[in-house]
């Protein structure tokens, strides 16, 4: 194998592991608040993409005021689901919320299925097509947009957990939703919050990616199912971890691809996640959280 | 400052504050006492908001607070210590104490909450120690001091406690009690609830007896701890040691 | 379902029974941009028909099921149909999957069947009860491999393929008949149809001294691969599958959609069909996009070629199975959009390579590669 | 008290017996290949959740993996049937021994995992199942799947069709639900909930808690290997496109809005997802808007599934239908 | 032979010893307490003893033979049963269930003769839940077995891990603060209980901060501080000890 080839395979891996790390993010802000796996992530991401093909190809907005409104209205999508089928739910079981967002991202998927079609749509790319040239091995400017945002919303987030005291009430809100309230921290906006903001990085994600591998009403399950998987690599709940979790599954399916057989590389990704967490149960970068008996 | 009025409150079908009035004039210690069950807990919940009340009054510094969120409570001065601790297991001893002082981050400068978490620390050094650990790797009795101390972070006016002394050593009690009687001076409002119906009297101004959800005795600490029938049913056969 | 049940009570004075024929198809689900243009096309035809007094006086009646892409529905679907609704005929599925759970549901109850998959094992014995309108991968295939050692005359090539059943089946015919061919295969690699980068699997193709790429899938895949095939700078041809003959593959891949060469079937340029055939792709055209204000796609055709030789044969042989059946196999010379059907007791597919075209895609426009 | 305890078990087989009996008569009602095909969907997706409801409500731990044993219970039976020749009992035999073994293998490790990291790695399992249902073509057919799968007989009365299936179904359905209530009631019962409310404690009470986890998902994924293999012999074909994630969602689905920790809870969603999911198939594009818009109002409105919301409703009714006799009660002595 | 030896015990967290190099004795029929200040280390010995964690090093022989590392189960099995200080009640049973469970140990049929439901089965459960019964009566609790164990009351729920405990017919039962929540008169309850678990032969070793109670009813009592021992002795003498004043005790215990 040729060192050029082997750059672009990684480079190849980063390209999707960033998308990945990115909507893993999303998975990770509304654990960090309930605990809950929201398996409709992958729909904000679908509908981040959709809305601003729409406001971009359809209302003739500009790129980029079509790509902002477009987070925007996911934002608020995100903030009506929270208020309609979370709230009243946030004091039963997890397991409970976990199928509430199976429900929604089957009634999303479907919807989006009857405003936009069942074609993939796409964006033009944000800086152009051009390829750039890196020791023989090209990326296009979209996923160098990809991956810088990824990196600065994850720094973002990494100091909102670490350094605000929002950040540190919204794990709270997790852990002890009654200690919470105990504390005066509003419990019902902070969720709410998270679930802005996870509707907001999904739409980020969606926009972003809406160019390079297009979107479509029927891509958010497996988009979830990506983001899903990193997060719980590089542990549940750790900003960091879930970007490293992300792009590692990223440049594992590449490199298997390389290596082994194309056919497999989801078999083969899935399979060094099993032995990760096997070994590590609670992924790469997870705190192993013990009680007091 | 505490006027609680004809309050109601079930779980499900199930009611266990069946008509309460009880009073905390500000600077007062105020206790309850009541058997297993009694719905001391349940009432402590009620007044802070965790449980809601199904009739009734509660005025909190003059306003009424029954239909209040949590939150709201917790700014207005009110801090709980809950049955049970309910700290943030996987959050460090400082972080919890951070949160206590959650409503003040708004208001109050950085160095005043440090200064109270500094107090915290040289009320109980053990957690000083700890700060960086796990509070649910705490011992017992560490994790019932951070339930106090995070309590206080808030600043309250009116702190309500339940059964702090449970799972402390004796020393500490003796220390924690002592310092309750020293934050009273300085202004703070305890009402109190302790199994040990003599301890608890014996630093309250006045108490309460509850049983089945019904305030069937209110007196002052001194009367209590002379009345025949509450010796009978409320300090045992036995004596404790302390 | 509503209006056709309408219909029935309608037509209980003195017309004649209505002739209930049933569909199951890929509306929604990952087949779902194949499945959906197959139903409109069936309701209109069928619209159209019932308009012009029906088949023999008889209106037809038509149920469609939406297996949602997943060949566990596509089982119960059929029973539906034939169970609960009695129809005479199935059309469908839309995928090969599927299809082939059906088949042997209606061979077992002996209906008459015309399926829209192209996979080849739709029509392998036993195929008493079952035929087809797609073009088989096969014919797809041998059209590629033509095009690939006649045109370009190249010894080499590789073969990038959507895991899915069309792109497993179109990457073993292709490996198949490449030898025959005197070509070589030099790299197969697959990819899921929901994959957000090809770039790693380009990079293995381009290591491997291949003179063309075979790209068999559906959109998107496709069309990224087209755009990470000029990111990776390479040169080498792309030839697609018929899989791309929509006009999705040229929005989504935009320049990089030049120069990408496919079979398909005349309807995408109608120019290259003639007499009656052209006609009958004309008027299509024209009555779709008219109803739908959106042209058909080759997928839509199966489903026009479908429902025509069904009606053809109802009219020929009425609603008995084994009449219907013997009546469906002795087509011939039927001009459909995907080519002239000349079925027979060995031939349920009915198309020759000549029924398809390479099609070039020039400044986003279909053109034939002759 | 022991007798009251009898008095609540025979209650429970009454239940047992009526359901049985129910879903006896149903195919004489509705008698076509259609209504009986739905019917077998119906029983073997119930047969599925009653194993994951073991594993989920009561033992707690969750799996996103189901699908992957539907499927190998599959094709199993196709596989042994079909390349074999192997009869279609022994095709269930070699279902239920395959998938209890990879169930083992898997079981050891994955349940040392907890909450949604087991989850992820029973996902990721099933995600590889799926890859090697496509990928290994010699012996799964790829994506072309397999077909020609038999129908089981006895002694020359084979179950050939829907009908005749639908009894061998039925049979196994009624035996599954009647050996998963003695379990939930039983010791075994007991330390699965034990485990679930806490490991600690219920290691300390003496239960050896790896292995109840691991024997409770090994037949958890026996169940779904039954019912893979059932459905082979159903469709006569099996295909990797019908043991997708999708598919162990709506398992999961099914438990949950069933009610967890209830046997007859497993019964209930089962039964009423399939039927909804059927029935919602007329509204076209718009069938799956509505099914994800009841979801969410179920679980909104009934968050401990349909069991619990009723038992719940039972519950108030009993009380209130108690409060009345003892506040007239209370008046009279007042009086 | 003493039933229970604990021999240069240790325990580390990271870089804190938590249980430091602790050695006693517990004999048969004995009622033995452990005290110390808080984060002395007496649950991490519980633990460590249990099988709910591995000790560092030294070694733990119960009835002569080593368990030292055996998992929580099997120490359960050789007959130690504990409570535990923050309590684990299974929530998702009601009372009387709960100690069915502890009944586990005692009972032997698998999964497979449960799947059947053989007579045998039956006639089990039977008898565990009417030793269920009876424990729970023991306990104080039998007015509530067939309530919710999710909404009982701190003291309450110690009673019912008390009664859980017993139902496994340990040789030796640790409580780990049982009388936590309770108040006066139930704690002098619960010390009638713990003679009575005795008197059934069943040896204690109890965590306590309870002076009242400890000093009534231990026969022996071990201090620990910082991890390690200092001071074993008669509960008269403990209490005079003055480096368990300093540490423990406190001032007022001199004028009760
Ligand atoms: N979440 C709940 N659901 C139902 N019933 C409850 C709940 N919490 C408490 N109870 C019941 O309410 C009654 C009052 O309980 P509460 O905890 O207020 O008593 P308490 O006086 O604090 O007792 P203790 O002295 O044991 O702390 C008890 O009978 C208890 O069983
Ligand atoms: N997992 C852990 N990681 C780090 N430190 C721990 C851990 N578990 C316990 N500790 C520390 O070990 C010390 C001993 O704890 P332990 O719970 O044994 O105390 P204890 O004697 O039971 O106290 P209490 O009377 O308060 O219950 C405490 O200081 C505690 O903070
Ligand atoms: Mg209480
Ligand atoms: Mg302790």
């Amino acid at each position: 194998m040729q060192f050029d080839q082997l750059l672009q395979f990684i480079i190849s891996g980063i390209t999707s592991g960033s998308i990945y790390a990115l909507i893993a993010l999303g998975f990770t802000l509304i654990y960090n608040s309930t605990q809950v796996i929201n398996l409709a992530q992958g729909e904000f991401v679908v509908y981040g993409g959709l809305i601003a093909v729409s406001l971009y190809a359809g209302a003739g907005l500009p790129l980029f005021a079509a790509v902002l409104l477009s987070i925007i209205i996911v934002t608020l999508i995100g903030v009506v689901f929270e208020r309609l089928a979370i709230r009243p739910l946030i004091n039963h079981s997890i397991m409970t919320l976990i199928i509430v967002t199976v429900g929604a991202s089957i009634l999303f998927k479907n919807i989006a299925m009857i405003i936009w079609g069942r074609d993939p749509l796409t964006i033009p790319a944000f800086s152009g097509d051009d390829p750039i040239m890196f020791f023989g091995a090209s990326i296009i400017p979209q996923s160098i947009w990809v991956f810088g945002i990824t990196m600065v919303t994850v720094v973002l987030l990494q100091l909102f957990y670490k350094k605000t005291i929002t950040g540190k009430a919204m794990k709270a809100c997790s852990i002890n939703q009654t200690a919470a309230k105990l504390m005066g921290i509003n419990s019902s906006s902070i969720v709410l919050l998270s679930f802005a903001l996870s509707a907001a990085f999904g739409a980020i994600a969606g926009v972003l990616i809406a160019p390079i591998s297009m979107v479509s009403y029927s891509m958010g399950g497996f988009l979830g199912l990506k983001g899903f998987a990193g997060a719980v690599l590089g542990g549940l709940g750790n900003p960091i971890g879930a970007v490293v979790g992300g792009i590692l599954l990223g440049i594992l399916e590449s490199l298997s691809i390389g290596f082994i057989a194309s056919g497999y590389k989801d078999a083969v990704a899935f399979l060094i996640l099993l032995l990760v967490l096997f070994l590590r149960p609670s992924g790469i970068l997870g705190a192993r959280i013990k009680e007091k008996v | 400052m505490l006027d609680i009025r004809g309050l109601r409150a079930s779980y499900g079908h199930i009611e266990v504050l069946k008509g309460i009035d009880l009073r905390v004039d500000e600077g007062e210690i105020v206790t309850m006492i009541g058997s297993n069950g009694a719905g001391k807990s349940s009432l402590l919940k009620t007044i802070s908001g965790v449980v809601r009340a199904s009739s009734g009054e509660i005025t909190f510094k003059g306003k009424n607070i029954e239909r209040w969120s949590c939150a709201k409570i917790v700014a207005t001065g009110m801090s709980h210590v809950p049955e049970g601790r309910q700290l943030f297991g996987p959050l460090t001893v400082f972080e919890n104490l951070q949160l206590g002082a959650y409503t003040r981050y708004r208001r109050d400068s950085k160095k005043e909450i440090d200064e109270d978490t500094e107090f915290v620390f040289e009320m109980f050094p053990v957690l000083k120690e700890r700060w960086k650990q796990t509070a649910g790797t705490l011992s017992g009795g560490e994790q019932q001091m951070l339930a106090i101390g995070r309590a206080l972070m808030s600043k309250p006016q009116l702190l309500l406690l339940d059964e702090p002394s449970m799972g402390l050593a004796p020393i500490i009690i003796q220390n924690i009690f002592a310092i309750l009687k020293d934050l009273r001076k300085k202004g703070l409002t305890l009402l109190l609830v302790e199994q040990d119906a003599m301890v608890a009297l014996s630093i309250a101004d006045r108490g309460y007896v509850l049983q089945n959800g019904q305030v069937v005795m209110a007196d002052t600490s001194q009367n209590l701890l002379d009345n025949e029938e509450v010796k009978a049913i409320y300090f045992g056969h036995r004596k404790k040691a302390h | 379902q509503k209006a056709t049940k309408q219909q029935t009570t309608d037509t209980t004075g003195d017309t004649k029974e209505p002739y209930k024929i049933g569909a199951v198809v890929s509306a929604t689900g990952p087949a779902g941009p194949l499945g959906e243009p197959e139903k409109k096309t069936l309701e209109m035809i069928v619209e159209q028909i019932n308009k012009d007094g029906g088949v023999d006086g008889h209106q037809i009646e038509l149920f469609i099921e939406d297996d949602e892409s997943n060949p566990t529905n596509a089982t119960t679907a059929v029973s539906k149909l034939i169970d609960e609704k009695g129809v005479i005929a199935i059309i469908g599925g839309t995928t090969t999957p599927s299809t082939l759970a059906m088949k042997p549901e209606t061979a077992k109850v002996k209906v008459p069947h015309i399926a829209m998959a192209a996979g080849i094992k739709v029509t392998e014995a036993p195929n008493e009860w079952i035929f087809r309108t797609a073009q088989s991968d096969a014919i797809a295939v041998q059209k590629v491999i033509d095009y690939l050692s006649k045109t370009l005359k190249v010894k080499k090539f590789a073969i990038l393929h959507d895991s899915n059943a069309f792109g497993q089946s179109g990457a073993t015919e292709l490996q198949g008949r490449a030898p025959g061919a005197g070509m070589e295969v030099v790299g197969v690699e697959s990819y899921k149809t929901e994959d957000t980068d090809l770039t790693a699997q380009l990079t293995k193709i381009k290591g491997s001294g291949a003179e063309v790429v075979v790209v068999w899938g559906t959109n998107p895949s496709p069309a990224i691969a087209a755009k990470n095939m000029k990111q990776l700078n390479m040169t080498i041809p792309f030839v697609g599958s018929h899989g791309i003959a929509n006009k999705s593959f040229i929005t989504l891949a935009g320049t990089a959609a030049d120069g990408v060469v496919f079979p398909a079937a005349k309807i995408l340029v109608p120019a290259s069909a003639a007499g009656e055939q052209k006609d009958a792709i004309d008027k299509f055209i024209a009555d779709y996009t008219a109803k739908y204000a959106e042209g058909p796609n080759s997928f839509a055709g199966h489903a026009y070629d479908a429902i025509h030789i069904l009606v053809q044969a109802l009219e020929k042989a009425g609603s008995d199975n084994e009449a219907l059946r013997d009546a469906i196999q002795e087509t011939q010379g039927f001009n459909g959009i995907s080519g002239i059907f000349n079925y027979g007791a060995d031939d349920h597919d009915g198309l020759k390579t000549s029924d398809m075209i390479m099609v070039e895609i020039k400044d986003g426009k279909w053109t034939e590669k002759k | 008290m022991t007798s009251g305890r009898r008095g609540r078990l025979n209650k429970q087989w009454l239940w047992v017996g009526l359901y049985a009996l129910t879903m006896a008569i149903i195919p004489n009602v509705l008698a076509n290949n259609y209504y009986m095909k739905m019917l077998i969907v119906l029983a073997i997706n119930t047969i599925i959740v009653i194993g994951l409801n073991l594993l989920m409500g009561y033992a707690g731990q969750v799996s996103l993996g189901h699908a992957a044993f539907y499927g190998i219970g599959a094709y199993s039976s196709a596989i042994m049937t079909t390349k074999y020749g192997m009869s279609a009992w022994l095709g269930i035999v070699a279902a239920i021994l395959v998938g209890g073994l990879v169930a083992y293998l898997i079981a050891i490790p994955a349940l040392r995992l907890k909450g949604h990291y087991l989850a992820m790695a029973t996902l990721g399992f099933a995600e590889i199942v799926h890859i090697l249902f496509i990928e290994l073509r010699e012996i799964t057919g790829g994506t072309d799947g397999l077909y020609g799968v038999p129908a089981p007989s006895i002694a020359g009365f084979a179950f050939d069709t829907p009908q005749r299936l639908y009894v061998l179904v039925w049979m196994v359905l009624v035996i599954c639900l009647v050996m998963a209530l003695n379990i939930a009631k039983s010791r075994v019962g007991r330390a699965l909930r034990a485990v679930h409310g806490s490991e600690i404690a219920a290691a300390s009470m003496g239960v050896d808690t790896a292995k109840y986890k691991i024997q409770v998902f090994v037949l958890s994924g026996i169940l779904a290997c039954v019912g893979g293999s059932l459905y082979a012999s159903m469709a006569g074909y099996v295909s990797s496109e019908s043991f997708t994630l999708t598919v162990s969602i709506t398992l999961v689905t099914m438990a949950v809005c069933g009610g967890m920790g209830n046997v007859w809870g497993a019964v209930i969603g089962a039964s009423t997802l399939t039927i909804m999911q059927e029935y919602l198939k007329s509204y076209n594009d718009y069938n799956l808007v509505i099914f994800g818009a009841i979801l969410i109002l179920a679980m909104v409105f009934m968050p401990q599934g349909i069991y619990g919301a009723f038992s719940d409703l039972a519950k108030k009714l009993k009380h209130r239908l108690q409060a009345i006799p003892e506040t007239a009660g209370e008046q009279h002595a007042a009086s | 032979m003493p039933l229970l030896e604990v021999e240069n015990l240790r325990k580390q967290f990271g870089g804190l010893m938590a249980v430091d190099d602790v050695s006693f004795r517990v004999h048969r029929d004995q009622i033995k307490a452990l005290i110390g200040p808080n984060g002395a280390g007496k649950t991490t010995l519980f633990n460590a003893l249990t099988g709910v964690d591995k000790p560092t090093s030294g070694k733990v022989l119960f009835d002569g033979a080593d368990i030292t590392g055996k998992r929580a189960h099997e120490v359960a099995e050789i007959g130690i049963a504990r409570t535990f200080q923050n309590t684990q009640i299974f929530a998702n049973m009601n009372v009387l269930e709960n100690v069915m469970v502890g009944r586990h140990c005692q009972t032997k049929s698998g999964i497979f003769s449960c799947m059947l439901g053989l007579p045998s089965v039956r006639r089990e459960d039977l008898e565990s839940e009417e030793r269920a019964y009876s424990l729970l009566t023991l306990v104080g609790l039998e007015k509530k077995a067939k309530s919710s164990s999710d909404d009982l009351p701190v003291g309450e729920r110690h009673l019912l891990e008390i009664a859980r405990a017993l139902a496994t017919e340990p040789k030796l039962i640790l409580l780990d603060e049982p009388a936590a929540g309770l108040n006066n008169e139930e704690t002098s309850r619960l010390s009638d209980t713990i003679y009575r678990i005795r008197g059934n032969g069943v040896t204690v070793l109890l965590v306590e901060h309870d002076m009242g109670l400890v000093m009534e009813i231990s026969d022996e009592v071990v201090v620990l501080n910082f991890g390690k021992k200092i001071a074993e002795g008669p509960p008269l003498l403990i209490q005079q000890d003055e480096q368990v004043i300093q540490a423990y005790l406190g001032q007022e215990i001199e004028h009760a």
